[in-house]
């Protein structure tokens, strides 16, 4: 088994050197496939060692395997540790199976790029990347993991690299996520000053012997990492921009895997959290508070990739509301459910973008569903699964989640449950928003234009393309069948051994309530958007002419969160930068030195033209001076 | 008979030595030069070196200052330089290195006490006696002294001789010109200067 | 039996020969390669040799200058292998890199690589204190006169920077060694472990000066800039690849254990300074106008860096500082050679000048990218992993030193990726445009590749090379580490 | 003879100082040399002085060998007067501060 989960793990490296190396002599039809291929074995090989673990009686599920000393330095040694728990497994699922269907989807979406060939490896890299990340045993290689997702995904939001707002936006996403990374790594500092190892079972071991100090300040580091790679409030602004990459590195990285990475993390180190009950509460804040700020934001923004980016962010929320209230399952429910669907939501957009030739601006669109009817339909059914409307997969992750919140029954716990509800609302509000102005009204100037043409030609996509699609839409819409409260409880008993202080787990009463008032929620709120959107675009006048405009302007522009940083970080940085290069080191230490050695050896030199002014005589009274001198001297001496 | 003459001698080559080193005029100088040298000759002879005093005569006082007089002779006036810019702690620098050193030596040979004067034959200090040592102890010194004497005339004749001026281009010619005319007019006023420097020291 | 003496009569000899002979730039070059070839030949030989646990070896220790008891006594433990090791690939690729440029007056050019690399093998392995300071003044004569003759426009004012700021260390340095050396019990004895626990605070800090000159440690860095701006390429190479290290190797292979008491007691004074310097360095990157003061400056903050790494007196950062030396020799002696292609293919070194040459150069854009990760301590780079060995130690010692140091980490990212972004992406150049230059093509890839897939063998197994330093860091840094009371 | 050897040395200690501060105080190179030939003479007198005190001939050896050294530096000094004056130079010392390779 062991060495399947080895396979899975090198089957993307071996991509990418072959790649790399061959790339060039390859067609890129044939990279493409080919980078397929290796994710669907990868995802062979990892489907069939879950299989295999879930063989395994549940004590022996959880396996770690050491292959070699990565690093080492006096009594400190980390190797390449593998992990493979129920967790992992979950996760391996996610991105070999979502991956290789985004794999699948870029042959068509690339195929006109002459850097296809790049594409490829890259995106097998990030694939070999988020593997590590998750099947590590250990904070080092976890970092290692969570570094190089970060660089892939730099990479990858950058690979149009003459665009500079793309090169903007890769720059953007990696420094925040350095930021992250380095919180990791101050954690990992500290639990190994305490604790005197970095793996897994010697932190979960030793977690218990923490103080509650200790174990907070350990928390709130990693949490940093988690916030920064997920997303969330406050270090949230990069995952916008990062819109700017390919469509199928939003709908891989930025929506399915990389960015719920955060949440893996706060469920792998659940013992470690569970020291650290405050830290928690404040990732349940934090969760509400970027839930509904983020679907404020969605409401608002015009283009089409944004929007579901603002989606992605509030839902990662709603896993941090879940992991935050120790229902981990539910988290990660979501986080397998939100998977499907947004990738499905991200690819669908991407066919639209294709077929509007890049127009990416949700006002340029409208009345698509005659021409684009499959499209129109999976995205119906992504956007379904959004709202959280029963029976579609997110009504069932979603209300799971809430459900732990009504189950705690505390203020926290209330205030989740209230928040979640406000954050549902507004998801069917902008959720169909997008679905009414992209896919009903009347269509707009620019796709009149183009469209018809475009489906002359191409249909709705190539079959790479919309293969991918359908096969999402499926998972979208029967993912939660795993989850029905009170009839299948696959995913809760799959999960409840990765903690072991157990989990929040709401009764099937519980449940079926909160489904029966999330439902109601979501409609209202497609009800909602169905009055605003439907017909006509009413709605930006009716905001704009109204008392809402500040607040509109306020949410156009993101809240200023981006201004905020650039005038807090970005710009003093470059101050103090220019500052320190022009009016310190300059003249100070590159200057100031040479210059005081010229000054002084100017000075001896000066004193001495006294003397040594090229007058012979000068130098022969000096002569005899000294002479005179030397014998009184000697006399004086005796 | 001793003491006086070497008190006489010895009054002489000093006059005659400060005489050299304060006159301006470098011919009386060299005249000066010359007393010096008869007066030592006569203080060698007090000494009873017969030979060396007579070479002093003969070598210096009759090959090496004819020379400097050919020399000043072709020089002229231009041997003559005034006190320039001479800086007061100079000259009392100067003053103090040359007493010091005086003093010095005195003192220490005025402390030492030596024996008398040796014993000596007739054929002390005589030209057979030095020349018996020049030839045997002293032959390389000798030689060495003839090849240096060797090369100083050859020096000398090429000094003399090789340093002919060269033929100056225009330019130099002219800056040249403005330098001797600005050297003419610098004279021409330190003389009016001097002058009258002097007819206000017999005013006053 | 090839010991290290043999190491550096080669390469000097080798100097010698092409100095006199009146070779052409082909036939010059080809035997410079060999020879540095060769050396890096009998390098690995040593590698593959070495004992972790056996001390010095493969040395030699024979009489030399008898009255002043100077014994020619060199020998390898695992830091000076290490640094040898960086020492002869980095002059291997240096060399290339000048076959491939055509140095005018190659013969010469070559022949004062080699005699620098032949000194920085002496500074490494020198267990004398006069062959030290015979190795670690000699190296700078060369890398003078290869800065002097074959450097930019800016090369009169740098030379005279770095000889006011050189020449006024090692003086000192020289004092200090002498002190040393005649108030030995016994006689003169120059050797280092007779000079243990001898010397006062004023040798130290004589010592100390002339190392943090070389570093350069924060504010000793003057000189750097400019002779980093100014230098040919392969010249800034080797001097901020390794002739910089020769300043780190010698904080710790040399200060620490013969003044223990002196490290322990003023560690704190290097740790503070690094961690200005580390932060001072990284802000100044941001703002540099060319690729050169780029990594000019990210050198200062390395430097500063691992000198932080050594004064904690740890194994952690002992084993990471000499882990990043290394690390950080092979990323800026690469960066500098890339540097340079640029200046001569693109005609500028400048940012202004240059940007979009990731389009259609997929071999540079790759070769690029490696290096600019490798120098950001990507995580899972090698680099990241003796930052984070060094960092670990921080954290043991000093955990707020360790939260503020962090920060540096922040900072490496956003100058490395601006550097990437510069050169690499964006718009393209105006130079780009009108000089439009190939591909990293054969010549000059061969000369950076060795150095990139160094640094990606070291990062997928970094715990072979801290295996066979480790012994040898924790008996340097034992002596002090007691007197810190660790 | 009644005059000690103190006396002579003495004396030419004088004189020595007072050619020594002519050397040091004119500027006509004539006059130095002059000023010279005076230092020497009085170190001439030194060693003959004791010689007659140990009553060896070796000092007069010296005084010569000296005189014969005074004279070609005469010459070599004289010279350098003479190519000045064919240069049109000024004779003055403190004008010559500048040297030419």
């Amino acid at each position: 088994m062991t060495e399947l989960v080895w396979i899975t793990l090198a089957l993307p490296i071996v991509g990418v050197v072959v790649l790399a190396l061959l790339g060039m002599k390859l067609p890129a039809r044939g990279a493409g496939w080919f980078a397929s291929l290796i994710m669907l074995v990868a995802f062979g090989c990892a489907a069939i060692a879950t299989i295999l673990l879930a063989s395994r009686p549940e004590e022996e599920r959880q396996v770690v395997q050491v292959a070699w000393t990565w690093l080492s330095a006096g009594n400190f040694s980390v190797g390449l540790d593998l992990w493979f728990d129920e967790l992992t497994a979950v996760m391996l699922l996610i991105i070999t199976g979502v991956g290789f269907l985004i794999h699948v989807y870029s042959i068509g979406y690339m195929k006109d790029d002459p850097q296809s060939r790049r594409f490829m490896a890259y995106l097998n890299l990030f694939v070999f990347s988020m593997l590590l990340l998750v099947l590590s045993a250990n904070l080092v290689l976890l970092l290692a993991g969570w570094g190089l997702v970060g660089l892939s995904s730099y990479l990858l939001i950058g690979f149009w690299h003459n665009k500079p707002k793309a090169i903007k936006a890769a720059k953007k996403a990696f420094i925040m996520n350095a930021i992250g990374d380095v919180g990791i790594a101050i954690g990992a500092f500290l639990l190994f000053v305490d604790l005197g190892t970095l793996t897994y079972s010697g932190i979960f071991a030793g977690a218990a012997s923490l103080s509650e100090t200790q174990a907070s300040i350990a928390c709130l580091l990693l949490l940093v990492g988690a916030l920064a790679k997920s997303a969330q409030l406050p270090l949230h602004t990069w995952l916008p921009d990062a819109m700017e990459g390919p469509t199928p590195i939003s709908a891989l990285i930025h929506a399915a895997t990389m960015v719920t990475a955060g949440v893996y993390l706060i469920a792998r180190f659940n013992p470690l959290f569970h020291q650290a009950p405050k830290v928690l509460d404040l990732i349940v804040i934090i969760g509400v508070v970027g839930l509904l700020m983020a679907g404020l934001i969605a409401l608002v923004q015009t283009d089409i990739k944004r929007i579901i980016a603002f989606s992605t962010m509030s839902q990662i929320a709603y896993m941090f509301v879940g992991v935050g209230l120790m229902s981990y399952w539910s988290g990660v429910f979501h986080l397998f459910t939100h998977a499907f669907f947004k990738a499905l939501l991200f690819l669908g957009a991407g066919l639209v973008i294709h077929a509007l030739h890049g127009e990416q601006d949700i006002r340029n669109m409208g009345g698509l569903r005659k021409q684009l009817p499959k499209v129109y339909f999976c995205m119906m059914i992504g956007a379904l699964a959004l709202s959280g409307i029963f029976p579609f997969s997110g009504g069932f992750s979603k209300d799971a989640i809430l459900a732990s919140a009504l189950s705690v029954d505390t203020p926290i716990g209330w205030i989740a449950y209230i928040g979640g509800l406000a954050g549902a609302l507004l998801t069917g509000i902008y959720t169909f928003r997008l679905m009414f102005m992209v896919f009903h009204r009347r269509m707009s100037p620019y796709a009149e234009n183009v469209i018809p043409h475009s489906v002359k030609h191409h249909g709705e996509g190539p079959s790479t393309m919309l293969w991918p699609v359908y096969i999402l839409s499926i998972g979208a819409a029967f993912a939660g069948l795993l989850q029905i409260p009170g009839v299948t409880h696959v995913f809760l008993s799959w999960l409840e051994p990765i903690s072991p202080f157990g989990m929040v787990e709401p009764s099937a009463g519980q449940e079926w309530l909160t489904t029966l008032i999330g439902t109601v929620v979501g409609l209202t709120g497609i009800a909602i958007a169905y009055h605003l959107y439907a017909r006509e675009n009413t709605a930006p006048e009716l905001i704009r002419n109204g008392n809402a405009r500040l607040i509109h302007r306020a949410l156009e522009r993101r809240l200023y969160w981006d201004d905020l940083y650039e005038w807090t970080f970005e710009r003093p940085l470059q101050w103090a930068s220019s500052f320190l290069n022009r009016d310190v080191d300059s003249p100070a230490f590159r200057w100031a030195p040479l210059d005081g050695l010229g000054q002084l050896t100017a000075f001896f030199g000066r004193s001495f033209t006294v003397i040594e002014n090229g007058i012979v005589r000068m130098y022969a009274l000096v002569f005899a001076l000294g002479i005179g001198a030397v014998i009184l001297f000697l006399l004086v001496r005796g | 008979m001793g003491i006086v003459v070497f008190f006489l001698a010895a009054a002489a080559a000093i006059a005659t030595a400060v005489a050299v080193v304060a006159q301006r005029n470098p011919f009386v100088s060299a005249l000066a030069l010359l007393g010096n040298l008869v007066s030592l000759a006569v203080l060698m002879l007090l000494l009873e070196a017969q030979f060396v005093a007579i070479a002093q005569i003969i070598v210096y006082a009759g090959a090496v200052m004819v020379m400097f007089l050919f020399v000043i002779a072709y020089v002229g006036p231009r041997g003559e330089v005034g006190p320039g810019e001479r800086k007061p702690w100079q000259v009392w620098l100067a003053i103090l290195a040359g007493t010091l050193i005086a003093i010095e030596v005195i003192v220490v040979t005025y402390g030492a006490t030596f024996e008398d004067w040796a014993e000596i034959d007739g054929n002390y200090g005589s030209p057979a006696a030095i020349g018996q040592e020049l030839v045997t102890n002293y032959l390389l010194a000798f030689e060495v002294v003839s090849v240096i004497l060797f090369m100083g005339a050859v020096a000398g004749v090429i000094f003399g001789t090789g340093g002919r001026p060269r033929r100056l281009s225009n330019d130099e010619v002219l800056a040249k010109e403005t330098e001797s005319a600005e050297l003419r007019r610098r004279e021409a006023s330190r003389a009016v200067l001097d002058a009258t420097r002097e007819s206000m020291g017999e005013g006053s | 039996m090839i010991t290290v003496s043999w190491l550096i009569a080669l390469p000097a000899i080798a100097a010698i020969v092409l100095l006199l002979l009146p070779l052409g730039q082909k036939i010059a070059g080809y035997l410079a390669l060999l020879v540095s070839l060769a050396v890096a030949g009998a390098v690995i030989g040593f590698i593959y040799r070495y004992e972790p646990l056996g001390g010095l070896q493969f040395g030699d220790n024979i009489a030399w200058i008898n009255p002043l008891g100077v014994r020619w006594h060199v020998a390898l433990n695992g830091v000076s292998l290490a640094m040898v090791a960086v020492t002869a690939l980095v002059t291997c690729c240096a060399i290339g890199y000048g076959m491939w440029a055509r140095r005018e007056r190659s013969h010469a050019s070559f022949a004062l690589l080699l005699l620098t690399e032949a000194f920085l093998i002496i500074v490494f392995t020198a267990q004398d204190l006069v062959v030290f300071y015979i190795g670690f003044e000699g190296m700078l004569i060369p890398l003078l006169v290869l800065l002097a003759a074959w450097g930019g426009k800016g090369r009169k004012a740098a030379m005279v920077q770095v000889i006011a700021y050189t020449a006024m260390g090692t003086l000192l340095m020289l004092l200090a060694i002498a002190w040393l050396g005649f108030t030995a019990p016994g006689g003169p004895n120059f050797d280092m472990v007779a000079a243990i626990g001898r010397g006062n605070d004023w040798v130290f800090a004589a010592f100390a000066f002339a190392l943090a000159i070389k570093s350069p440690l924060f504010p000793f860095h003057g000189w750097v800039l400019p002779a980093y701006r100014e230098s040919s390429a392969e010249v800034a190479a080797v001097l901020s690849g390794v002739a910089s290290k020769a300043g780190g190797f010698a904080f710790l292979a040399i200060l620490v254990p013969l003044f223990p008491e002196q490290s322990a007691k003023y560690a704190w004074v290097f740790i503070t300074l690094g961690a200005i310097g580390f932060l001072y360095g990284a802000f100044l990157a941001f703002r540099q106008p060319d690729g050169r003061g780029v990594v000019a400056y990210s050198s200062i903050a390395q430097m500063s860096f691992i000198i932080l790494g050594i004064f904690l007196l740890n194994d952690r950062g002992a084993t990471g500082a000499t882990f990043q030396m290394v690390n950080h020799a092979l990323v800026s002696a690469a960066l500098f050679l890339l540097a340079g292609w640029l200046e001569t293919q693109a005609g500028s070194g400048s940012f202004k000048h240059l940007g979009g040459l990731a389009r259609s150069r997929p071999v540079l854009a790759t070769t690029a990218l490696i290096l600019g990760m490798a120098a950001l301590a990507v995580p899972g780079s090698s680099v990241f992993a003796s930052e984070f060995l060094i960092l670990l130690g921080a954290y043991e010692n000093y955990w707020w030193l360790g939260a503020i140091i962090t920060l540096g980490i922040v900072l490496a990212a956003m100058y490395m990726l601006r550097w990437v972004s510069a050169v690499l992406h964006e718009r393209e150049g105006d130079f780009v445009g009108t000089h439009n230059p190939p591909d990293l093509h054969r010549g000059a890839l061969l000369c950076i590749v060795p150095l990139a897939l160094c640094l990606l063998g070291l990062s997928i197994a970094p715990a072979q090379f801290t295996d066979r330093v480790n012994a040898t860091t924790t008996a340097m840094i034992n002596a002090a580490a007691k007197e810190a009371g660790r | 003879m009644g005059v000690s050897l103190n006396f002579f040395l003495g004396l030419s200690a004088i004189l020595f100082s007072v050619g020594l501060v002519g050397v040091l105080l004119r500027r006509s190179p004539l006059t130095i040399l002059l000023s010279l030939e005076i230092m020497l003479n009085s170190v001439n007198l030194t060693l003959v002085a004791f010689s007659r005190e140990v009553g060896g001939s070796d000092g007069q050896v010296f005084a010569l060998i000296v005189m014969g050294i005074a004279a070609a530096e005469v010459v070599v000094g004289l010279g350098l007067v003479v190519a000045m004056t064919r240069r049109e130079m000024v004779l003055d010392t403190d004008e010559l501060r500048t040297l030419n390779g």
